[in-house]
């Protein structure tokens, strides 16, 4: 029972860290209906960044704030530049840019930042040190670290809630997600609209890939593959236009990932896949839930009139 | 003779009723015009008989075959073509490829044998005079190698049309072909639908809000509000129908 | 009178293709004004270039300022909104965040827009019983009512309707010009609208200009146009 | 003013026979004079030119988004050298059993594709190339208890004439290579131009209406995704016969992603496309990766990797801004202006001329 309770706990941590990201491409994508390919890899860039900061110096929760704040205007940058004016030749052309915007963040990572390819010790705001935790009934440890990650992304989650739902640049974003045409023809700056969205996206992405690198006090070029891969599989999870299903998507991603690892020692398939069946298995379970509901469990069905 | 026998269909999308109960026929080289306010079910009863939707309920009857158990994709073969509300072509291929594509389902070449090449050329060539017939018959052929984007919306109605006859059918099915059309482009489809019924040997079904066409071209008008129909019969019947005038037509119309 | 819009010499158009070949035309304080034309020879593309929502050239004067480069959210601000073709209806959105979107220009007080959402509410019941439902469960008919209230929340003094009754039944078609005539009549609103169903449009209209193929070829009152055999026949089909 | 040549016309023909003859002097040039290590550069850039042939038949024509297909190619170049070593099966066998298998795991792949379309796709099937590797570790230690798995060490066979030895292996691998690329090519050249074709490019443009016109949507995607797989398959056969090794990296994302690249930098949705980009990103990778440490005005020791894949990385995005239609887009905007090649008029009793004026226009 102790077990199960702890699963569940460490499912948690991870899980919240997949919603952060998971919440970025949901901002992106809302916007705009594209998905950011290289969300994971600008994240991991800007937290280079943070490492750089904090290795000269400065404390380390301001130097992630500082390498956030440096995501949020390079996204907006970045949209700017690149993503508007390819969105004006086709969906498709967005794809390819933010797929080559892949491997140019994780190749430029590798160019300045010397030793990222094996890693860089990254450290953590939370209180780590092995005695910091809570003892729950059932002999289930709750450490600080984890508790600080989930709280961390709750409460960024409320605000975002907050500006969606109770603010006017809320109403503009989900009017531009809406219909952009309709959007501009209401008063709405959609460009400025849609830089804000990727900046915010960035900026959260960087966020949760600090977090993650305090998870696992390091930082590589190879930090952000499965976090970004299972981030998308909880935003599709949870259906890509909503930010609520993000959370729930990653929340439950990383509980599954958790039981799926360390629950059933000893069946069939661990001598062939073993721990990484996490990955694995759910993927599968997302392939289902997109097989019976197309737009997630909580995306918006659109009904195609003909 | 009766070639299309719609008996009692209904269609349910979650709790909204979009087709209760109905019931209607078609006869060979009939033109059967279908009205009723926006939301009455017209679109969804064309969708139904293209297999787009599925029927919650009733029969479906065309030349003997049970419409409701054929896969979408054998509708064409049967007989059955369609032109959308909306425009619905390939925009990278040229107006011959378009049609060309109009004429797949007359066609049997498989995977394995377009990629051995076994026997493609003379059925390419075929469709390809065919397609070429089509789109003289439609005054299309001096745009045959244009691609579709980018052409005027009236040229493109005019190639839906192309693209529909290119499957042998004996059943059209016409989903606003006047939207968006000016008086005098309208006078001129409605006699581009009379012309290739005589020519093609159609029937043709006809969603269209514009009533003086409607009254123009059809044998037989069939009014519905609310998925029910509430008319059917002669044209200018239907326009004198109090319901019809009600609930659709309007008083100054 | 004074011309509330005055455009002269508008070019515009899609990437190299030019649509508009330098068309003049202008919109009076207090009038409605009527453009007919078959489908391509610009209509639209007219009431995009007004709007700022395409690359344009020529000069476009509203209320003696001129908007001819402005971006889209200045026009509104400056007090022109549009009913695009279609009607743009934020599908995901309920009905009442429709009309809070249409107000997002104005800097007045949620209390203020709150009392308009409700007069618009009294003019359109069906739209108050659905207050609360995603827009895009609504009828072809209530969505383009709910597209003009929209328009409307932001307080413009220019309205520009695009084929509004586009894709409804006769009847409603009706029901619709006589709302955008009241309006007019009783609010002093200025209008300019794209209409292929010229019959109804001409019946409220003061002023009516021809678009064939990028420019202007006749205008007048519809009393003068209805005189030209030509557009009669074209576009009136009698 | 351009000269205008009409389709499948006697001057298209010497026109297209002029060009094969030079293409197939270049190779000989190349097979009887270049060194074995150039010959095994043309064979690796040919190798990739199939990857990218496969994934132009599923994304370019049929507008399904694949990240999946290094996969395919992992899959076949690991049972070939499984199947070789293991069970001394004969290379050539092998090569049907790679690309049947990846036919069947590529329909498997494609069910999805069914429910799902572009962003949604593109991330499962990036999901399998991600979970490849994995699965591949696992394979090495639990079934060959090593960390690699040989290559097929492919001989010539003896009616060739050549020996076994690197440099007369070199030519034949060469030759082979050329030798599938040509049958790569003429399978997609042979679908794109026939009534399957054309329903792929119709699946891409408007499903419904493709559906509406009498064409097999799960049918038709699913098997475009099988043959498509069964090329990449092909691709990766090609590297199993190339590498002395193969390892859980050899076919990660990154192959993907380049085989991706090389599609957008020749031009998707053309028949030329792939080859073009295999070999022009091949080569300039080749270059960047070999000149890139020898430039002193980069800051501090780099590793050669990430210089040429940032460049390369920047060179197509760049690219969707230049060149949208890529390479082959850019050459057929030049050569236009000194030849066009016209569609054959249509045939019609009443038609006089049929539009030739018309093609000219994009």
């Amino acid at each position: 029972m102790g077990d199960i309770l702890q699963y569940f706990l460490n499912g948690l941590a991870r899980g919240s860290i997949y919603s952060l990201v998971a919440l970025g491409l949901v901002v992106i994508y809302q916007g705009t209906g594209h998905l950011n390919f290289a969300q994971g890899e600008m994240s991991l860039f800007a937290t280079f960044g943070a490492w750089w900061f904090n290795d000269h110096g400065v404390p380390l929760w301001l130097s992630i704030l500082l390498a956030a704040s440096f995501a949020f205007v390079g996204g907006g940058a970045i949209e700017f530049g690149l993503i508007r004016p390819a969105a004006k030749k086709s969906p498709f052309a967005v794809v390819v840019v933010t797929i080559g915007l892949f491997q140019a963040f994780n190749s430029l990572s590798g160019l300045l930042f010397k030793g990222a390819a094996t890693g860089l010790s990254f450290g953590t705001i939370f209180p780590n040190k092995p005695n910091d935790f809570f003892r729950l009934p059932g002999g289930a440890v709750w450490r600080y670290e984890n508790i600080g990650v989930l709280v961390t992304v709750l409460i960024i989650t409320a605000l975002l809630f907050t500006l969606f739902r109770k603010t006017k640049v809320g109403l503009a974003m989900r009017m531009v997600a809406n219909n952009a045409d309709s959007a501009k023809l209401s008063g709405v700056p959609t460009n400025k609209v849609l830089m804000l969205s990727w900046g915010l996206a960035t900026a959260i992405g960087t966020i949760g890939c600090a977090l993650v690198a305090g998870i696992n006090t390091n930082v590589s070029l190879g930090t952000m593959f499965g976090v970004f891969l299972l981030a998308s599989a909880a935003a599709i999870l949870g259906g890509l236009d909503s930010p609520l299903g993000a959370v729930v998507g990653g929340l439950s991603l990383g509980v599954i990932e958790s039981f799926v690892t360390n629950y059933p020692k000893d069946w069939w398939a661990s001598t062939y896949i073993g721990a990484d069946t996490a990955t694995a298995a759910a993927f599968v379970i997302i392939l289902v839930v997109l097989l019976v509901r197309p737009s997630g469990l909580f995306g918006s069905a659109r009904v195609e009139r003909v | 003779m009766t070639m299309l026998e719609a008996n009692d269909i209904s269609v349910k999308f979650g709790g909204i009723v979009a087709l209760d109960g109905l019931s209607f026929t078609i006869d060979d080289g009939q033109i059967c015009g279908l009205i009723g306010p926006n939301g009455a079910g017209k679109t969804t009863m064309f969708n139904v008989i293209s297999r787009i939707y599925e029927a919650s309920s009733g029969q479906l009857t065309f030349r003997g075959h049970n419409l409701l158990k054929v896969p979408a994709h054998r509708i064409a073969k049967l007989g059955v073509a369609r032109t959308f509300q909306n425009l619905a072509l390939f925009p990278t291929m040229t107006l011959l490829e378009n049609v060309m594509v109009g004429g797949h389902s007359t066609g049997t070449i498989g995977f394995a044998r377009s990629i051995f090449r076994f026997g493609t050329a003379r059925a390419e060539q075929t469709l390809r005079d065919e397609a070429g017939d089509l789109l003289v018959a439609l005054d299309l052929d001096k745009l045959a190698f244009h691609p579709a984007a980018g052409l005027p919306f009236g040229t493109l109605k005019r190639l839906e049309i192309a693209r529909a006859l290119a499957a042998h059918p004996t059943f059209l099915l016409m989903d606003e072909p006047a939207s968006g059309l000016t008086h005098s482009e309208v006078d001129e489809l409605s006699e581009t639908i009379k012309r290739i019924r005589d020519e093609f040997k159609l029937a043709v079904l006809l969603v269209e809000h514009h009533m003086a066409m409607v009254m123009n071209v059809s044998d037989k008008v069939i009014a519905m509000e609310f998925g029910r129909k509430i008319a059917e019969g002669s044209p200018s019947a239907v326009q004198n129908d109090q319901r019809v005038i009600d609930s659709y037509l309007g008083t100054s119309s | 009178m004074t011309a509330l819009l005055e455009i002269t010499d508008l070019w515009a158009g899609y990437g190299r293709q030019q649509v508009l070949q330098g068309i003049n035309l202008h919109v009076d304080e207090g009038e409605v004004a009527v453009i007919l034309g078959a489908n391509g020879a610009g209509k639209t593309t007219t009431m995009r270039a007004i709007s700022g929502m395409i690359e344009r050239r020529g000069s476009v004067l509203f209320q003696g300022t001129a908007i001819g480069a402005a971006s889209p959210d200045h026009i509104v601000h400056a007090g022109i909104a549009q009913v695009p073709q279609g009607r743009g209806t934020f599908t995901d959105l309920t009905v009442e965040d429709n009309l809070r979107a249409g107000a997002f220009v104005r800097k007045n007080t949620n209390d203020s827009i709150d009392t308009d959402i409700r007069q618009w509410f009294e003019v359109f019941p069906r739209l108050a019983e659905r207050r609360l439902q995603k827009a895009g469960s609504l009828s072809g008919g209530e969505q383009q009512m709910l597209a003009i209230a929209r328009a409307l929340m932001s307080k413009p003094t220019l309205l520009l309707c695009d084929e509004p009754s586009l894709g409804l039944a006769p009847i409603i078609t009706q029901e619709l010009f006589d709302v955008l005539g009241r309006l007019n009549a009783q609010d002093g609103l200025s209008i300019l609208i794209v209409e292929q169903n010229a019959n109804l449009a001409l019946r409220i209209a003061h002023q009516v200009f021809v678009l064939e193929t990028g420019t202007i070829t006749a205008s007048g009152t519809p009393s003068e146009i209805a005189q030209n055999d030509t557009v009669r026949k074209a576009y009136l089909g009698f | 003013m351009p000269i205008t040549i009409t389709e499948s016309s006697a001057q298209h023909w010497a026109l297209r026979f002029v060009g094969v003859a030079t293409l197939a002097g270049v190779a000989v040039y190349f097979a009887s004079g270049a060194a074995p290590s150039t010959l095994g550069k043309i064979t690796e850039a040919c190798t990739l030119a199939i990857a990218a042939i496969a994934l132009n038949l599923l994304l370019g024509f049929n507008g399904q988004i694949s990240l999946g297909h290094s996969t395919f190619a992992g899959l076949a170049a690991f049972t070939a050298g499984y199947s070789v070593n293991a069970w001394h099966w004969n290379p050539w066998l092998s090569l049907l059993i790679s690309c049947a298998v990846c036919f069947a795991f590529g329909m498997l792949v494609g069910l999805p594709a069914l429910r799902l379309k572009g962003s949604y796709l593109a991330l499962v099937t990036l999901a399998v190339a991600f979970v490849w590797p994995t699965v591949a570790r696992k394979f090495l230690n639990q079934t060959v208890k090593q960390s690699t798995l040989t290559g097929m060490k492919l001989k010539p066979p003896t009616w060739t004439g050549l020996a076994n030895n690197r440099a007369d292996r070199a030519t034949f691998l060469f030759w082979l290579s050329i030798a599938l690329l040509i049958v790569a090519y003429g399978i997609v050249r042979n679908i794109r131009k026939s009534r399957i074709g054309r329903s792929l490019v119709a699946v891409r443009d408007n499903e419904t209406a493709a559906a509406v016109m009498g064409v097999n949507l799960p049918l038709t995607k699913t098997i475009t995704f099988g043959i498509s797989a069964s090329l990449a398959g092909l691709a990766g056969w090609l590297t199993a016969a190339q590498l002395t090794t193969l390892d859980e990296n050899s076919f990660s994302i990154l192959t993907s992603i380049k085989y991706l690249l090389a599609l957008i930098l020749g031009g998707a949705a053309t028949l030329a496309g792939p080859v073009v980009g295999a070999f022009v990103y091949y080569f300039v990778d080749n270059l960047l990766k070999t000149n890139a440490p020898k430039w002193n005005f980069l800051p501090g020791q780099l590793s050669n990797g990430p210089v040429a894949s940032f460049l390369l990385g920047a060179v197509v995005v760049a690219f969707v801004f230049i060149a949208p239609t890529g390479f082959v887009g850019l050459i057929k905007s030049q050569t236009r202006k000194i030849a066009i090649v016209v569609p054959r008029p249509l045939r019609h009793k009443a038609v006089a001329e049929a539009s030739v004026e018309n093609s000219k226009s994009p």
